[in-house]
């Protein structure tokens, strides 16, 4: 087993025929995950190394029964392909557009959240990778194979950085999860930890969180209250300065509000181990599972 | 994106909130014309984004032509906490019965908008919400309702205002939202809000911030700028398209997502060394983002060496050796780089390092190598 | 028992200082309803004949408990009050106001359906009356007694004449339910055939539709599939010519669709019995019933 | 509230709708001004609320002045399917290269808004409907959402538009549906939507129904008037707040709350009666207002008895009682009533009318025993 995207994920990319678009559908297919569909309006008939390109995901659906949709168009059109999919029926929406207007995440957010029929992950995000069984976004998946550890981050670089941390001690994943930096993500840390719980393959669970907000503070209380699994933390951003935004929108810190200090005791209070650096992490890790 | 407190105001004003009529100056001169204008009495106040201005001199009340040009040379260049007043904005005198606070603001954790209102402006805000918590009304509002009538009418009796001022607060805290909403802001703080001995209510500060991720919606906002608020070095970033933030050490770090460069500052911390910034090269970075960043972090010149931390995921290895070939060929830095490259394209990218030889250039294989290493050469 | 309102109902009047507001909530608390309290924008600490008024209708929820609340404000207002009242909480909300723009009934309906924690009644409905414990709404309750037929109709004095002529043929009511005549009502009949369904002390159901929309051949497939007790109808409008707006929003035909005959059709296809005055509907109940 | 034409067309045109330029006219002479000004070749239009009044010559193309006088002439006046022409629209001649359907529609029973666009314009919209449901592309838009971009592409592809105008066709839902929303419109229909040679899109006609309880938020909108639509009687049953339809019988019947007016209707009908009119006194009315409604019933020479069939809730049966008793002061009808009271202060009212002994006014205890009353009376 895995989380999210497996051996049933039928891709549709959106914004496929865009020159990233187009290089990571091929790395997601060459990998083996089923890509179906691409959308690019006014590019319908046409084919992308085959994967048929229709002008909208709607059409797309029909034709494919896609059932995951990657997006991948420029900002200023990613909240209209993210709710053009959900309106669509889409139950798993991968947005890896990196700077979309708050305002369109909130709205975003709400409208898939009082729908209640499909899942975001995003945006701002790596994607998702299960490894040995698919790969959706632009998580580098030959660092990676399949074990029992599931990562959860909202960093995406620095996902791959644990992963790898935990690759060289020997470990796998049962799958790596970016949920994005953004001040809105479609899922938060609380949501991926329960399939993670869930979840036969996963036998330990990395989180990994940075400053800005209390995502990381509301899973702490959360891993307290529901998850049985071991659980180790990591936080990016303790020689982050007060008030200053460091990149993404998620990380800014406004006076002891979420600091990495913070967020880092919150955890440890809730029975988290939390590593100080990726290595760290992957030290922990090995003392768990006995590697 | 912050606004200074006229260009907030002025915004608000788009959207039907009344302020007080005024004019930015950027000399004496200027602000003597705009006193004539405006006539007397009035206020300069110093436009610096920075709580706290009033109690440091920055608000000055004139009387006439004389006070205004004494004022306006004292502020114009005053150093307050640090930024260099370059600007004042010159506003007509308002009498004040009452002040109170109002604000809305992006709520992250909740996932909507909150909106706040107090009787208690004109003070630090987070000191009544400390004191007395209860003297703040809030409440959140759905994205997807929109603010409503009753929004605002359940913010101004729970604040307990004036029985008189019921409706216009509540229609003012209507604009407030719209402008919020149209203008895409993270942040619309009114403090204070006042009423004037005539019952009318104005919005005499503000601090507005936006989202610079919506500025391509609102190219008139996209210009507007703040001369004290930036850094040399990260205002070169800026206009590079780079995330850029100044730190106080010397060790030049350059990495690509937030996440990774954050990380990375904290482990060169623990190896013992002091960053000299933050930069996120971002995701999918070409060679001449990376030449040009290189560019950045050594116009610092505190920096006594330069970490590169790259795993590629949407940033391909290759393209970051090619970047660092060039900087070398153009600008010849003299501060030794530690490189560790990781992800995709990684091979050719250490094959084209390899292949370039450049002269005190250190390859690395893993991240804590790298931090330890460059703490050792930055000395 | 009974549908919706009964000796549980915590009643708050929002516009309970108006002239109508005033006269309608004393009838209906003189009838035995719990009136808790009202609202009325800066009346608050004021009283109507002893029933405190607020200034908002979370203060009324907050400090009188109201379950249930009535909407007497004028049109330009009735959508802003419903929209406090979900957001107070309250379970049930009856709204009497007529004249409600239909863009507000729209948004008006669509977020509390989104939201799920009221259910909304009306506008321009005549209210609920469960006789012999509780009226809310401008229902003249002196002409109807408890007893065992559950009334729901679009329109409000047709509701009176036919529950008058079921009374004259010693019917009493378990409940009657005035759905409203507008475009968008919050209830629709297969929400209000649900609770008689499931009530016990109502034995047969009068449905009374008008012509216009949809909803008289929506409720009888309902009513074919989910309704075991007997169901008598009436449809208002055999002489209605096409085309023309009859008062009601509701009332508009147009072709063939939303025609009386049509409804009639429609419901006795699927075996409801349908009066074509309001006289045969309590010939048909004495039958049924056996009086 | 239905608009003419010309009046959608405007109404269209200030949110950016393109639509062909043109000018109302009343009389030929401004009729042949409107077309000096525009140009020629011009369309001379008749404003009437009726489908298929090209067929009935109620449009013309003028090719000079003369041609103008001429066509503005013959459609003033002229009589369309029972409406009388009172004004005609000039409107600048447009090329077309292709005709579509678009259209937005308050759907009740879905209770959001239904879009719909088709190539198939210029005909039938329900001919097409019938005979290829397929070539109507359509969706629902949820109300809190509103349209979005992909909304517009969907129906620009499902219905099959050139590729060309993919994306204006998109832009121009968009703007219809901005137009729906903010004038709060129950139905906008525009047919044909064309596609002109130099492939530029517009509204050549223009079909828009406004929300009547909405009008007091557009009050430039609730001055609109159409002079051929109304029938005398209920254009003095609308100034004064009444609910009333003409019919074609003698009985006039008034009542309270048009489900039981409808019902009267009904009953009165299969009593062998014939109704003159369906009038809806409305909740609460007062004494004048039922006054009011007598004189409204009794301006129609055809009416030879009447029915008052009141069960009052939010309406007083007093309020009845009396505002009939002052019709009888100040009017004098010497037609029959039949009068039957129930609910709200019926007691009351029934005695009102017993001491007032009114002349030729029948108490009835049933609205049964009222409607064959009335017929018997009638004759």
């Amino acid at each position: 087993m895995s989380v999210l995207v497996g051996a049933d994920t039928k891709l549709v990319v959106s914004g496929i025929t865009g020159r990233e678009g187009t290089f990571h559908t091929l790395n997601n297919q060459a990998y083996g995950t089923n890509v179906v569909a691409g959308v690019t309006p006014g590019k319908g008939g046409q084919n992308v190394e085959g994967i048929p390109v229709f002008d909208t995901l709607h059409k797309a659906v029909e034709e494919t029964g896609a059932n995951t949709a990657m997006i991948f168009v420029p900002p200023r059109f990613a909240a209209d392909s993210i709710l053009e999919a959900e309106d669509a029926g889409i139950e798993l929406i991968i947005a890896i557009t990196e700077g979309i207007p708050a305002h369109d995440e909130l709205r975003v957010y709400n409208h898939i959240k009082a729908n209640g029929r499909s899942r975001l992950i995003g945006p701002n995000c790596p994607g998702i990778l299960s490894p040995g069984k698919a790969n959706v976004g632009i998580i580098p998946a030959s660092f990676f194979r399949e074990g029992q550890v599931g990562v959860v981050s909202r960093s995406g670089t620095l996902t791959y950085q644990i992963g790898n941390e935990l690759a060289q001690r020997g470990f796998g994943n049962s799958s790596i999860v970016g949920i994005g930096g953004d001040p809105v993500p479609g899922s938060n840390f609380i949501d991926i930890l329960e399939l993670f719980e869930n979840d036969p393959q996963t036998e330990l669970i990395v989180m990994s969180g940075e400053i800005g907000g209390d995502a990381e503070e509301q899973a702490a209380e959360y891993i307290r209250d529901h998850v049985t699994k071991p659980v180790i933390g990591y936080i990016a951003g303790f020689t982050a300065p007060p008030g200053k935004q460091m990149g993404h929108a998620g990380a800014i810190v406004s006076g002891s509000k979420g600091t990495a200090a913070a967020k880092a005791e919150a955890l440890e209070a809730c029975g988290v181990r939390v590593g100080r650096t990726p290595t760290a992490v992957a030290d922990i890790a090995a003392e768990i599972l006995g590697a | 994106m912050d606004l200074l407190e006229y260009q907030g105001k002025q915004l608000l004003a788009r959207h039907g909130v009344p302020v007080p009529s005024g004019k930015p100056a950027t000399t004496v001169d200027e602000a003597v014309a705009a006193a004539e204008e405006i006539g007397y009495p009035c206020v300069v106040k110093a436009q610096v984004q920075i709580g706290g201005r009033g109690k440091l001199g920055g608000i000055k009340v004139a009387a006439n032509r004389a006070e205004v040009e004494e004022h306006a040379g004292n502020i114009l260049g005053m150093d307050i906490k640090g930024l260099t007043v370059h600007e004042v904005w010159i506003e007509e005198a308002s009498d004040i019965a009452s002040e109170y606070y109002a604000s809305i603001v992006f709520d992250r954790s909740a996932k909507s908008s909150l909106v706040m209102l107090s009787t208690k402006g004109g003070m630090d805000i987070e000191a009544v919400a400390d004191e007395d918590p209860d003297a703040i009304a809030h409440l959140h509002v759905d994205p997807l309702l929109g603010f409503q009538d009753f929004h605002g009418r359940r913010l101004a009796f729970d604040a307990g205002v004036d029985a008189d001022v019921i409706r216009p607060i509540g229609d003012m805290l209507a604009k407030l939202y719209e402008t919020y909403l149209e203008e895409e802001a993270l942040l619309i703080e009114v403090n204070p809000l006042i009423i004037t001995n005539d019952r009318s209510i104005k919005a005499l500060d503000a601090k507005v911030t936006l989202d610079g991720n919506a500025l391509y919606r609102h190219p008139e906002n996209a210009e507007l700028t703040d001369p004290s608020a930036e850094d040399p070095q990260e205002k070169m970033a800026k206009e590079r398209g780079l995330t850029y933030v100044k730190l106080d050490g010397n060790i030049g770090i350059l990495g690509n997502g937030a996440g990774l460069v954050m990380s990375t500052l904290d482990v060169v911390a623990q190896a013992g060394g002091a960053p000299a910034n933050f930069l996120d090269a971002g995701g999918g970075s070409k060679a001449e983002a990376i030449t040009s960043a290189v560019e950045v972090i050594l116009s610092d010149s505190k920096v006594t060496a330069v970490l590169f931390n790259i795993f590629g995921g949407i940033t391909r290895c290759d393209e970051v050796a090619k970047g660092l070939i060039e900087a070398f060929a153009t600008i010849n830095p003299t501060v030794p780089f530690v490189v560790r490259l990781d992800g995709t394209n990684d091979v050719a990218g250490r094959e084209l390092l390899a292949e370039a030889a450049l002269p005190n250039v250190h390859t690395v294989a893993t991240m804590l190598e790298a931090a330890e290493k460059v703490v050792e050469l930055a000395g």
